[in-house]
């Protein structure tokens, strides 16, 4: 048995590190949508979903019971190949891009197979990572066309024309962050990020903020987020390019939405905020204690949560879910060898989780671009300031060599 | 400097004047124009005369003809013709004689073309030809030479046409280029087979040729190459001086302004044949034949010719006729031997044969355009000057004692008389054209000068020509008086100055036995004896200024020239015409050619109306014959490769 | 049968059956994605080949861009099954064999001559990135200055073309 | 190792492949597409020699292509949208009046 795994463990590790990811990514996916309610309704002084479960924590379970169980109708001739394989595709190449994104520092071994956190750990992730995302534009357009229906083929059009002119944006905006690390894998400008151990002042943030502000405005336009998504503008297209979409399809299209969401946050986090770094300088340890200082009290507030419950759930549920984290947070202090390792995930989780709050509260704060206003910005501001921001980063790279 | 070093400048120096009026003139006034022309020839007289004197030194130290070639012109092969000119003492005659007559005439052109249109054109055209004519006589080798040649047919084209408004004048002037084509294309056989003979067209390596050679000379009565080249030289010698049977283009040509016919066609570019005939003389001393040939053809046209001259009544053309049979006259020097005789005869005719021109164009000026002799009549009170030259031109070709005309004359006439081959012949016809020279000649004078006036004078006023045209006549008359002195003392034993000066180049050719001289004398004798009969006649039969005759018999015949014309017209002209328009035109033109022409572009029609289906637009189509090109060019150039596999897939 | 030979070979395959179905297609969208199949294929062996930069370009701006305008068109044209006329009997007809041929051609001369050359290299980047950019931009400096002048002209003129005269 | 002639052999089917479709596609864009595929052989034959001879300069020329297949299409396009607003076809044997 033994044997037979380290025989097979270069095939059998990766598909056990895909398997985690893609349960850990659905799920994220599954409560992103809870989260996104529950903010957005408190943003404009709502309850959002309580009922099904405490705080409404069942809803995404049950959101996903009714996709599975809906009926799929297929409209009147449609391109069959084309309508089945939009979403495929479409999900597909979301979850691909998240293989490249490594999301912690260590390397560890499995039936003696030396891996990383993360799937693959390719030198040109990056543009692996820009590929994928380069061809997700025709999930979107076949979709759009397939479904044989005005509205649909107005948010296909709309929704590639939109993704071809950001994508510029979005690959030029990075470019100064390249120039700087001088390298194309993901880990590799992370490690760069870490410099001399000063903490959050050696990100690429600092030197970058120009660049960080046109991706981040790419990045959404890229996922079709608000402000800029047009393509599902209900007013105009009732929902764009997935209007004919129903049930599992709709899904793959839903679930692909928030994964790019996670990888464009990934990404964002990686680039200009030192990925799994932690903010604080390396000399000191004992920031090494804030994820259990964060966790045994939120454990607690949950055990004492769950008190107010009348009903079963409420009574095990949440106490059982509390303890463990409570439980948890203290053996990250007990055995700190542990504690390292949760280190890199743990900052990494905390600021992606931030910039998709940041999409959330953008989606409940701002109105949506007019198409003509989207072009405009996209090619007349946002291209000309990254390309800017290139030469300027190259101009400043030149100086500071000559410099030292 | 040494001028000889720079040859060229002499023909330059009008070429220059010729582009300078031509291109500019027409703008310019006519005094300006006139000083361009007369500065540019003045100059190059200069020229000459310099030259002469330096080859004078050049010859006392070298002992040879002064050759310097200047530049390439045509090299292919062995074939060389360069730019190469030649001084020697022929040339220098002849340079002379060019330079300083047309410088004369081009003074006198100045008054007689004062009122002519085209004033600029004339003289840009005059020193063209005098250009050209320098080039011929100082050509060093027969190419250079034929380009001088053809230049001076151009020229004279151009000047005979001048008035090209007459439909006559341009007749008259394609009759004469046509006319000399004919010679040319004998002339240039014969460079062609000089070449082929001596591979070389340079006169020195050519005679050199022959003496190294030491070719024998080729008996009377055999056609030897020699012979060959100098008959085909001498039917291009025929073409341009008008010699029996090609003569006939000259009297047209004096429709021509007369300054041009004295220059041209009475002075220089006639005489081209004979120079060329000279030049060449070794060929000719080489073959008895062409010899024997250009004798009696020179002798016949001499007699011939006079004889048409005794009944014209337009006084231009009774010169030029008395041309024609001078210019025979030095042929037939040529013929017997007396190349000396013959050049000197040339320089002598240039002096009073341009007098004569001149003179008349004086006497056409004064009574205003008339050139009929049968309108004049008693002038000779109303314009003195004119009347003294012309008749001292008269004398002076009439052959009287101690003009030029009698020494020329009377020497050409001895050397016949002792030519071997039917010597004493020649030299009766000689003389017997010499009798009606003097009569036609004082007929002429009679005509014009003396009996009553046959014009009406109420309309006509005589006056005299203006200075800057009677200066040159009295110049001319001067020379053509002392211009045969040069050879006098042969006459009593002396030394024959022009014969000894002219015999480097003639050596080949012996000079003329000065031995007996008693029958020397007596011949001269004849000669005068000759001049005076005519002059008799003459007076006889004109004093009175008889009415135009009435046509009859052998007047009518020699009045219309023996119908020569109409005979070439009948036998020539008419069945050329007939074959151009009929066969050439209609079948070999209209028929072969445009057929052709209008075959291929049909042909052209046809094939494009069956390849345009290809140009279907049709971009599958196009696409399929993208990939045959592409095909096509694979293949060539991967043959050497795919060769094998092609053969080896067959296999 | 090494790892790197399965590998080509089934990207060899994918990539011809991409490119006969872009024939056999009937519809432009299908042989767009066909065609789609058949370049990401291509990017494929590129990595297989060791040359990264040109499998991400060739799927960034093939895929991404140069596809995506086809598609665009497609769509806005709103084609429809393209119509199996013959008007051209030539192709119909000299077609298929000039093309077999010059097919032949071409794999008889790779046959005959490329025996010299060595193996190609796969996956160890045998040329860096950055050895790319150093020649791109020395040796190559101007053919990149005119390629930079050429999309320019291309982008005024697709504007000239597509715009509505007014 | 894969060797490069299998390489070559490939590029030169999907080159011919190409000519297939050129010649045999009625669609313009179709047209279009095929030359692109012609195009993409190219590349492929420039990249196996270029890691062949273990030089650079056959994917600098890939880029090239790359780049010039770029501005074609951006034009051909162009005139594909204008073709087919004024002869409300896109069968190029439909299209065969050599003007617009």
């Amino acid at each position: 048995m033994n044997e037979f795994l380290t025989e097979y463990a270069f095939l059998i590790v990766p598909i056990l590190k895909i398997a985690i990811l893609v349960l850990l990514v659905l799920t994220m996916d599954a409560y992103l949508t809870w989260i996104e309610r529950k903010v957005i309704a408190h943003i404009q002084a709502r309850w959002g979903p309580h009922r099904v479960g405490p705080h409404g924590l069942l809803q995404p379970l049950a959101d996903g019971l009714k996709f599975i169980f809906k009926e799929d109708p297929l409209p009147a001739n449609v391109d069959k190949l084309a309508y089945f394989l939009a979403p495929f595709l479409t999900l597909m190449l979301a979850l691909t891009s998240l293989a490249v994104i490594p999301f912690g520092p260590q390397r560890f071994k499995i039936f003696g197979y030396e891996t990383h956190v993360g799937i693959a750990d390719v030198n040109i992730s990056l543009l692996v990572l820009f590929a994928i995302t380069a061809l997700g534009v025709y999930g979107v357009a076949l979709a759009g066309w397939a479904s044989n229906s005005k509205y649909s083929l107005l948010g296909g059009l709309r929704s590639s024309a939109q993704m071809i002119s950001y994508e510029l944006a979005l690959t030029l905006s990075v470019v100064g962050v390249l120039l700087i690390a001088g390298d194309f894998s993901l880990r590799g400008i992370v490690e760069h990020q870490s410099g001399t151990g000063r903490g959050i002042l050696s990100w690429n943030i600092f030197p970058q903020i120009i660049g960080f502000v046109c991706f981040f405005i790419a990045a959404i336009a890229e996922t079709n987020r608000v402000p800029f998504d047009l393509p599902e503008a209900e007013s105009e297209l009732v929902a764009g390019f997935h209007t004919e979409y129903a049930s599992m399809k709709f899904a793959m299209f839903f679930i692909a939405e928030y994964t790019s969401m996670i990888t464009v946050s990934c990404l964002a986090t990686i680039l200009f905020f030192g990925g799994w770094l932690s903010p604080f300088p390396v000399s000191w340890t004992f920031t090494h204690y804030l994820p259990s200082v964060l966790l045994i009290p939120f454990g607690l507030w949950v055990i004492f949560d769950g008190m107010r419950y009348e009903n079963l759930l409420g009574r095990i549920l949440l106490p059982g879910v509390g303890t463990a984290l409570a439980a948890i947070g203290a053996a990250l202090i007990v055995f700190p060898m542990i504690n390292d390792i949760v280190q890199g995930p743990f900052w990494f989780l905390a600021k992606v989780f931030t910039f998709l709050f940041v999409y959330i509260w953008m989606r409940g704060t701002l109105p949506r671009f007019r198409y003509d206003q989207l072009m405009s910005f996209g090619w007349k501001f946002l291209l000309p300031v990254s390309i800017a921001n290139v030469v300027l980063t190259a101009v400043a790279i030149l100086i500071w060599g000559r410099l030292s | 400097m040494p001028i000889l070093e720079y040859l060229w400048i002499i023909p330059l120096l009008p070429l220059l004047g010729s582009a300078i009026n031509g291109l500019l003139g027409s703008k310019w006034p006519n005094k300006i124009v006139s000083w361009v022309a007369l500065g540019s020839t003045g100059l190059s007289f200069a020229c000459a005369l310099e030259a002469v004197r330096e080859f004078h030194g050049y010859y006392e130290a070298h002992h040879q003809a002064f050759v310097k070639p200047f530049f390439d012109w045509i090299v292919a092969g062995n074939f060389r013709a360069g730019f190469d000119l030649q001084f020697d003492q022929l040339t220098a005659v002849m340079a002379l004689v060019v330079t300083g007559v047309g410088f004369l005439i081009h003074i006198y052109s100045t008054g007689y073309m004062a009122h002519e249109g085209g004033y600029y054109r004339f003289f840009s055209y005059l020193n063209l030809f005098m250009f050209f004519m320098l080039i011929l006589v100082l050509a060093a080798n027969f190419a250079l030479l034929f380009v001088g040649w053809e230049g001076v047919g151009l020229c004279s084209y151009l000047l005979i046409g001048f008035y090209f408004l007459r439909q006559s004048a341009s007749d008259a002037g394609k009759k004469a280029f046509i006319v000399n084509r004919i010679g040319d294309f004998g002339f240039m056989l014969g460079m062609f087979l000089i070449f082929r003979t001596f591979q070389s067209l340079d006169f020195r390596t050519v005679f050199d040729e022959i003496a190294k050679r030491n070719m024998a000379v080729e008996p009377m009565g055999t056609l030897g190459i020699m012979t060959a080249i100098c008959l085909l030289l001498f039917m291009g010698a025929t073409g341009k001086s008008a010699q029996i049977p090609l003569y006939v283009w000259l009297p047209d040509a004096m429709e021509g302004p007369t300054p041009v016919s004295a220059l041209i066609h009475a002075a220089t570019m006639v005489t081209a044949g004979v120079y060329v005939v000279a030049r060449s003389n070794l060929l000719f001393t080489h073959t008895l034949t062409a010899m024997y040939v250009v004798a009696i053809i020179g002798c016949a046209t001499a007699f011939f010719a006079a004889t048409i001259g005794l009944l014209q009544s337009d006084i231009k053309r009774v010169l030029a006729y008395s041309t024609v049979s001078q210019l025979g006259y030095m042929f037939l020097a040529c013929g017997v031997g007396a190349f000396g005789a013959g050049i000197f005869h040339l320089m002598t005719h240039a002096f009073f044969k341009a007098l004569l021109f001149l003179s008349a164009g004086s006497v056409i000026h004064a009574i205003g355009g008339e050139q009929d002799m049968w309108g004049m009549g008693g002038l000779a009170s109303k314009i003195k000057v004119t009347f003294w030259c012309m008749l001292a031109g008269t004398i002076a070709i009439a052959g009287f004692i101690p003009f030029a005309g009698f020494f020329s004359k009377d020497a050409i006439l001895f050397a016949a008389f002792n030519y071997e081959y039917s010597g004493k012949v020649l030299y009766g016809v000689g003389l017997f054209a010499a009798i009606l020279t003097s009569f036609y000649m004082f007929r002429l004078i009679w005509l014009t000068f003396f009996t009553q006036p046959r014009y009406d004078e109420h309309h006509v006023h005589v006056h005299e020509s203006p200075k800057n045209m009677t200066v040159p006549l009295m110049i001319l008359a001067l020379l053509s008086l002392v211009g045969g002195w040069l050879a006098a003392p042969a006459l009593w034993g002396g030394r024959n100055y022009f014969a000894e000066f002219l015999a480097p180049v003639f050596g080949g050719a012996k000079v003329e036995g000065a031995e007996a001289h008693s029958l020397e004398l007596i011949l001269s004798g004849v000669a005068v004896a000759a001049a005076v009969v005519g002059l008799i006649v003459a007076w006889r039969m004109y004093r009175k200024g008889a009415k135009r005759g009435e046509m009859a018999g052998a007047y009518k015949v020699l009045y219309n020239k023996y119908y020569v014309d109409e005979f070439y017209q009948a036998t020539v002209i008419g069945p050329l015409v007939w074959l151009s328009r009929n066969l050439f035109w209609k079948v070999v033109d209209a028929g072969v050619i445009d057929g052709t022409v209008n075959g291929i572009a049909s042909g052209a029609t046809a094939v494009g109306d069956t390849v345009r289906h290809t140009q279907s637009g049709n971009t599958r189509s196009y696409a399929v014959w993208i990939l045959v090109g592409a095909i096509v060019i694979f293949a060539i150039i991967f043959w050497p490769i795919l060769h094998p596999v092609l053969v080896g897939g067959v296999r | 049968m090494t790892a790197p030979l399965v590998i080509f070979f089934v990207l060899a395959a994918l990539a011809v059956l991409g490119a006969v179905s872009l024939i056999l297609q009937r519809h432009p969208i299908h042989s767009a994605l066909s065609l789609i199949v058949v370049m990401v294929a291509l990017a494929g062996l590129y990595l297989l080949m060791g040359a990264e930069f040109i499998a991400a370009v060739q799927i960034i701006v093939y895929g991404g861009a140069i596809m995506v305008l086809f598609v665009f068109v497609i769509m806005l044209l709103n084609a429809g099954e393209e119509e199996r006329t013959n008007f051209s009997k030539l192709a119909t007809y000299a077609g298929i064999p000039l093309a077999v041929a010059m097919t032949g051609f071409i794999a008889a001369a790779i046959a005959r001559s490329s025996g010299s050359l060595s193996p190609a290299a796969q996956g160890g980047a045998l040329t860096s990135t950055k050895a790319l950019s150093m020649l791109l931009f020395n040796e190559f400096v101007y053919p990149f200055e005119l390629t930079s002048f050429l999309i320019l002209v291309a982008i005024l003129g697709a504007i000239v073309l597509a715009q509505r005269e007014s | 190792m894969v060797p490069t002639n299998h390489y070559l052999l490939l590029s030169a089917i999907l080159f011919g492949l190409g000519i297939v479709g050129f010649v045999f596609k009625r669609n313009i864009i179709t047209l279009f597409m095929s030359i692109e595929l012609m195009l993409n052989a190219v590349n492929l034959a420039f990249v196996a020699f270029s890691q062949s001879l273990g030089k650079p300069d056959g994917e600098v020329f890939v880029l090239f292509v790359i780049v010039v297949a770029a501005a074609e299409a951006a034009v051909g396009l162009g005139i594909i949208i204008l073709t087919a607003r004024n002869r409300r076809s896109l069968n190029v044997e439909r299209v065969d009046l050599l003007k617009l």
